[in-house]
């Protein structure tokens, strides 16, 4: 049979089920196709705090959104167009936000009386007239699973688990998409079992062929490839970005990587990847708990090696202080804050950009320190790696922010080669020099060199208390030590003459300039871009670089009537502007809510302010 | 600043800094100091092979006065500090030292983590059972009822006993020394850098400012022969002033028997013995007490066990020879690829 | 919110709060809730004056599916809020829940120490030798080798023995139970409370989704027989599916012997007695390890001393009893004052 | 002998010697005499950080200054009249800071060519002409004062150690004040030791007496009691006035106080103070490290407890992620910071104001939290008790900043009675009530109640993860997070009803606007004051309410041509204003030498902005 095809520029899927249902497998199997297809393709994952929260409960539904297309994809995209609810609860946790004419998949072998309670739902939604408005795609998903697979003799736990490969195949039908990919990826990871291997191919197969059979939308979509720069693309989630840009960096600084880390959502996964790699020499220490974390890489640092630690929000308050005696020694380490809901352990699962006045002013004394953020979940890699190279030729710490949209998010990454990166360069001093002097600098950057113990003749100590601005011997002179405060800041304001320019999107706009920074990019540029498009005076630019900013940001300030900063907290870059440039008026737009932007909630903010007198 | 090192063997005196030492007239850690360096010249340490990390504490301004690398970092932390530096290259000898203060109040975790993995650090803790640079509160080994500046009353807490605490958290090496022994602290010392994995040494020091005398009846000329036990491993347990006493077990207790007397010989005595597994003799060696007991000293345990720096290369270097990846590129290149053409 | 209490007593289910239960199916936490509500019902706790304090870790969520007072705090924490709630209202029955991650790695200075107080907290340890919340690392009490997400060549790392831990702290009662026994872990917990002081149960509780079966070959039906040695004080140590092999003392060192074997009858076999003060034997039957020996459950160790929480409200009772002192007012004129007139 | 005298209206002394010659001693006994002749008095303690740091050095000097008189004394005075030098390390110390004409009293004992050199003197600056132009009385203080206690028997060192009273014997009979004082205070303190009392009472008289011989200037000097409100005083150390605020605010709410802490300087004397009070129920728990201290806190404030936990710099570092967890549930618990100079262990016993920006902003998520500061030693009293009041009848917690110069330095206070003081109605519930839920808030302040364990029926649970507004329940509601993180925000803005207007002094003064906070209070007021005095138009406001600000602050900032924020540290409490009341310019005047402002500075300052167009 044949299905004809509507051709679509992008789209919009949410899997949605139990916590124990598979759907992040399901969405990233998916997302791994559709990435090789060389759609672009944007996630967002979003589960419970619990390991398996309760079955059958709103609080238990996990999700996997993803966004993919040949334009227009800035974002996981603010509402699904295809919704797969692999029973109430993930209907009902989804019901609000969908797109009109929303396509619905679900498991009708779900919808027995007793879930339909638990969902919260009065009646059968199913039944009832709550889906009128959306195409409805019934499927008895648990049994027809079950039967497909009755011959490999698996227990009725296993068959069960299959389930999301069999709504998998079912989508993949409705996309046209070939399963290859996804029967490779069982092949490989259950060599060992293969039984449970055949299982899931089994089921995703049947999946595809029952979708086929029964034609389940009358027409079913194709997605063309988007126009992307030519090259080899790989698909990466933020966190794996950040492990490989510091694995990257390591290599271009020509010494060894540590890590000094504890456990902690969303930010282990750094940890994870990096501990894989062995085999190019990153050496990866759990330690006891967050200070152990950075004390261990201050350590390593001061031994030379290039030292990170990984944490988010509630262990990075744990590192405060540790953090300002990486600043009094001037040492160069990289502090990985993925920020997560707060305050205190608060939405560990969610994501939020409301650490960054921690990570900018929040210790004791006058600290400063140089803080970046990432703003995709690829360009993770490049901000790691710059970091790396701040630290490294800096001789200061860098604080990285990314946020759990990005660490857990997927994206194609255009791969690099190691020898597209460029070379960074420590200022390590390797053997005996007369003239050296600890806390002597250059005069560009006000850096001091980084000699570790082992080179004959350069024996010296460091340490917490306030330093001669030369010897680095302890000193308690009053004058000394106000040198030393404006040293320590004006070494982290030159680093702006190091980086690039800013840079703004809307040559002849006006009227409002938008300012994000960090994982929100794609969102917000997405929202400009439509504005844009309709020949709104609207422009964008997004900091990646937040202390020091780029020389030329007020240049770009200057130009506007009015400055709008978008974030996901209270307004904490909006209160950092007002403090550093306090020459402008910011207005602000918020959210905190533990989730992004949705494209549609900025654009009315941006019309609301461009049509304001 | 330092002159490039020469190649001839080490005076203690050579491990000094230009640093002027600025601890109080008659403080136990000048004891320490020169201990520390006469062992460091004994075992001819390479000064830039030696990196000393302290916490915060008067204790922790050790690294300044020594012409090695050195690192002051914060209170209560040394332990994961130095557990970096070690990480970082396991080449340096790397020597911890810390008061009772920041390694077992502040540092008690980190402390307790390091003597667990048997990490091969050298961990000098210099224990006056008194926080002497915050100028006098109690101290997590400072004996039950002690009226201090923080505690006018007496304390209502039960110490810490040093030695038990290593032993519990999986401790390979400990030692315990008075500050007025500077010969069998030299010993030790030397010992604990031999021993490979973490080396714990408990040095009973003096703070004659806010704690004077605490060791007293330990360390006093007139009592120190009764009063101590120096163990050496493989030597009977006597002490005394005539060394005619000694330790005898007893089922499963000590006791202090005089050779001599009631038909006790010397072959009644135990002999220590540091390098066995079971701790259960080494522990009751710790526990012994004024006035029933004489304080042990010496090394009490020195045993063989897995060393976390060894065993933490020792799996980079196997995944380094055995992996298939061997570059960056074949990382990123592996798994799921695809390419667009122009 | 809470109905008001009745006069009556309570039933195991009435400790429930209305919080649904959300720890996976198959988790062993549900074991131990089911055995502290019995504990409570047969203690007959009033549900107001109970205070349960925990950290965060999968087991930290025990509180909120709890009707007492309770306090789900942050991470490696909960000793030190525990300790602070029990100084603030001695009257409370304060309860601690934690983890291994979450009082041995993050929390290990604030669990050693308020083991060395000896507060009066009972401490109910989830032993599952994994992180479970953050998905699978490995913990301070993962056996070495162990593979994990953050170990996938294994560890490099000995873990804690807790019992010996909590020893080398001057822990005053240690108990150790299986989640698959909830009638010994209810007897255990209700010692627990009756003991004064810090008294710690260690739970070997079983994680299936990230460290299933860890402790099976301990805790499987087939096994518990040969492999658990059940200990009551004043009971001899015998163990076995037919009760006939004990454990007998033999120099400094335990061994497993048959009785009727070789000649051993009961009398050969050692009688335990947790209460007694010196804890040489308590650690040596912490320290039984398979296949060699079984493992030593139930209260391994007992013991009386002083409580710092007592002491510490004595403290304050006595300068109130004593103190020339009995008002502010007293005492902002006392000293050196001086006045001005108009 | 009659001795003709001058009178003046303030003097400066500053004592100065090696750590170990008992100068803090010394000051203090001096500071108790002439506080109870009714002077006005203002002392700044400064000492190195080792316990002895080397004798005879520069680095080793241990100074004590007071400034004391009948009017204008607002600061402990930027140079000393008269400067004790017990040796040449104390000489050279302070040489670069002296009035002119100073009187500067020496032992001659202690210059000999080691100890000349030794302070860096190349030759001896008592024969070269390094002074003169100052007043200086040579005296053999050391050999004097052996001779004075020969027959006493003492050994040597003790004899030595009174050479300190010898000289304060002197500089008694310098400004006519009487002894008696000092001597009742070595009969009370040595009872047990009775010798050693007699060997400084026999040291001071004899030091007096052998001023009186030598007539040691032409004319010595009397100070007029200072016209006070009438009342009864005490001499009081900022940390002893903290101490004794939080037992007075306890009282007051009729609740046990309860204070969980760790030893740090500048703090420690807090603790030192409260733990002797345990006749008046206080309970203090010296934890095994900052974050026990706090988190006991927490615990004890759970359970109905006044908690209360003291610390600096560093140590608050420590307690930032506990704080977040306070401020999630809403406890009511006070965190003291004794500021010191920063960053990282910095300088521990120098005063500074650098720990503004992680008192308000240094913690993850949106933590919004009270801030307020105490500005003079004696008013720490009354900040403790209202920082207490806020947290009690608003269920949230606060962060009190004073400073090292604060906690250590010295005034008269004008003692309360307790029937003096307001009452404090902390917002318990002391019996089931069917209405209540646990996070259910009153209208006008948006506080939760406070349910201690204990009551029947009243059992819950609360947390560090997100809660439902109002079961208080755990919630990952992204809607009601939004609302949480708003309340939280609320809650605290709304402190600002309930506190009294800022005011400033200045009238008719529009030009310029002296803003400070915390400690630097007096002397900020005495340079306004001295160029009000001279006419110029000049006002000053001080705050002590940081977060939130009192709510006619912009009211008040609006009158004024210039904003002139004068702070020590790099402008930290400039930048907050940037970020809190954005539509003013604001100027900074910042130092950061771990040293208060000299007046002189301030009025440099003050009239250069004065003097601009
Ligand atoms: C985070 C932090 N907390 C507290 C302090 C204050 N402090 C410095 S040293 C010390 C204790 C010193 O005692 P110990 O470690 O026994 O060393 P000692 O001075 O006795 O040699 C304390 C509490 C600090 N510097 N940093
Ligand atoms: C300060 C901080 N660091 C890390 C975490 C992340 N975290 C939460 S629970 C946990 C460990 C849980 O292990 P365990 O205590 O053994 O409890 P389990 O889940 O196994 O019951 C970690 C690392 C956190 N919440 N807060
Ligand atoms: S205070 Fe005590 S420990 Fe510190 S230097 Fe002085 S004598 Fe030594
Ligand atoms: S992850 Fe493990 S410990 Fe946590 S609830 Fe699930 S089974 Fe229990
Ligand atoms: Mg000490
Ligand atoms: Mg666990």
């Amino acid at each position: 049979m044949d299905k004809s095809k509507t051709i679509l520029d992008s789209v919009v899927i949410k899997f949605a089920g139990d916590s124990g249902d598979g759907m992040q497998l399901a969405g990233t199997l998916f997302t791994d196709t559709t990435a090789v297809l060389g759609n672009a393709i944007a996630t967002f994952p979003d589960f419970p705090s619990e390991i398996r929260a309760p079955q059958g409960t709103v609080a238990g539904v996990s999700g996997f959104q993803i966004h993919f297309g040949s334009s227009g994809v800035h974002s996981p995209g603010d509402a699904p167009d295809v919704l797969v609810a692999m029973n109430p609860a993930a209907l009902k946790a989804n019901l609000h936000n969908l797109k009109p004419a929303c396509i619905i998949l679900v498991d009708i072998d779900s919808f027995g009386k007793k879930d339909i309670e638990k969902a919260g739902f009065t009646d059968n939604p199913l039944t009832d007239n709550t889906l009128s408005d959306y195409k409805v795609i019934e499927g008895p998903i648990t049994s027809l699973t079950k039967a497909a697979l009755a011959d490999l003799g698996l227990d009725n736990k296993s068959a069960d688990r299959c389930k999301n490969m069999f709504t998998l195949g079912m989508v993949f039908w409705l996309f046209s998409e070939p399963l290859e990919q996804t029967i490779q990826f069982f092949e490989q990871k259950f060599k060992k079992n293969p039984v449970i291997g055949q299982a899931n191919i089994l089921a995703l197969k049947s999946g595809y062929n029952y979708a086929l059979t029964i034609e389940a939308v009358k027409t079913s979509f194709t997605i063309l490839p988007a126009k992307k720069a030519s090259g080899t693309y790989r698909n990466i989630t933020g966190n794996q970005a950040t492990a490989w840009g510091f694995m990257a960096a390591a290599k271009k600084a020509g010494k060894p990587l540590f890590l000094g880390s504890y456990p902690i959502t969303p930010a282990t996964d750094i940890m994870h990847e990096l501990t894989k790699h062995k085999w190019a020499g990153a050496k990866v220490f759990q330690a006891e708990d967050e200070i152990a974390g950075i004390c261990s890489a201050i350590g390593a640092a001061f031994a030379g090696n290039i030292a990170i630690t990984t944490t988010s929000g509630p262990g990075m308050a744990l590192k405060t202080e540790a953090i300002g005696l990486a600043i009094m020694t001037e040492l160069p380490i990289v502090i990985v804050n993925v920020q997560r809901g707060g305050p205190s352990t608060g939405l560990p699962t969610k994501t939020e950009q409301s650490d960054l006045m921690q990570a900018v002013w929040g210790r004791n004394g006058e600290s400063p320190i140089v803080v970046i953020s990432a703003s995709t979940p690829a360009d993770c890699f490049d901000w790691a790696f710059e970091a790396t190279r701040i630290a490294l030729e800096h001789m200061t710490p860098v604080i990285l922010l990314t946020e759990s949209y990005l660490g857990n998010g997927a994206e194609p990454w255009k791969i690099k080669t190691l020898s597209d990166l460029p070379q960074i360069k420590p200022l390590t001093l390797d053997a005996f020099d007369a003239d050296w002097k600890p806390y002597k600098r250059d005069e560009a950057k006000l850096a001091r060199k980084w000699v570790a113990p082992g080179i004959e003749g350069l024996q010296h100590r460091i340490g917490g208390l306030e330093k001669d601005a030369q010897t680095g011997n302890v000193s308690h002179n009053p004058q000394n030590h106000g040198v030393m405060v404006d040293i320590r800041k004006e070494k982290v304001a030159r680093v702006a003459n190091f980086i690039p320019d800013q840079k703004y999107k809307g040559k002849d706009a006006k009227k409002l300039l938008v300012v994000g920074w960090g994982g929100q990019f794609g969102i917000l540029f997405g929202a400009v871009n439509d504005l844009q498009k309709e020949g709104k005076y609207i422009a964008f630019t997004h900091f990646n670089y937040i202390n020091p900013l780029p020389k030329n940001t007020a240049e770009i300030f200057a130009k506007f009537d009015k400055i709008l900063v978008c974030e996901l907290n209270s307004g904490q870059f909006a209160n950092y502007l007002r403090a550093t440039l306090p020459q402008f008026k910011y207005e602000q737009f918020n959210k905190v809510q533990g989730l992004p932007f949705k494209i549609s909630e900025l654009k009315n903010k941006f019309n609301e302010l461009l049509e304001e007198k | 600043m330092e002159a490039a090192a020469t190649q001839c063997l080490f005076k203690p005196k050579d491990y000094a800094s230009d640093q002027e030492v600025k601890w109080c007239p008659g403080c136990g850690d000048y004891a320490i100091i020169n201990a520390v360096q006469k062992a460091f010249s004994e075992l001819n340490l390479k000064k830039e092979k030696v990196a000393i990390i302290s916490g915060i504490g008067c204790s922790s301004r050790f690294p300044y006065y020594m012409d090695t690398y050195g690192f002051h970092t914060i209170h209560g932390r040394p332990a994961a500090v130095a557990t970096g530096v070690k990480l970082a290259n396991p080449e340096l000898s790397v020597w911890m030292i810390s008061g009772d203060g920041d390694s077992l109040a502040i540092g008690g975790n980190h402390f307790i983590h390091a003597v667990r993995r048997n990490i091969n650090i050298n961990l000098i803790l210099f224990n006056n059972e008194i926080y002497g640079l915050t100028k006098g509160q109690y101290s997590p080994t400072s004996e039950r009822g002690k009226i201090t500046k923080s505690s006018p009353f007496g304390t209502v807490e039960s110490p810490f006993s040093v030695g038990e605490l290593v032993l519990g958290a999986q401790g390979q090496f400990y030692a315990r020394v008075p500050d007025t022994d500077v010969k069998l602290m030299t010993q030790v010392i030397i010992e604990a850098e031999k021993h490979q994995g973490l080396s714990l040494v408990e040095v009973l020091q003096n703070c004659v400012i806010f704690n004077d005398k605490t060791h007293a009846e330990i360390t006093n000329k007139e009592n120190k022969a009764n009063n101590q036990l120096i163990l050496e491993h493989g030597k009977p347990m006597l002490f005394g002033e005539n060394n005619n006493k000694g330790i005898r077990l007893n089922g499963l207790e000590l006791e202090v028997v005089t050779i001599g007397e009631n038909g006790i010989t010397e072959s009644d005595i135990l002999v220590h013995d540091a390098t066995t597994k079971s701790n259960v003799l080494h522990n009751m060696l710790i526990q012994m007490k004024l006035p029933e007991f004489p304080i042990a000293m010496g090394v009490i345990r020195n045993t063989e066990a897995s060393v976390f720096d060894k065993e933490f290369t020792a799996q980079i270097t196997n995944q380094q020879e055995t992996s298939k990846l061997k570059s960056l590129d074949d990382l990123f290149l592996s798994g799921n690829t695809f390419t667009i053409k122009d």
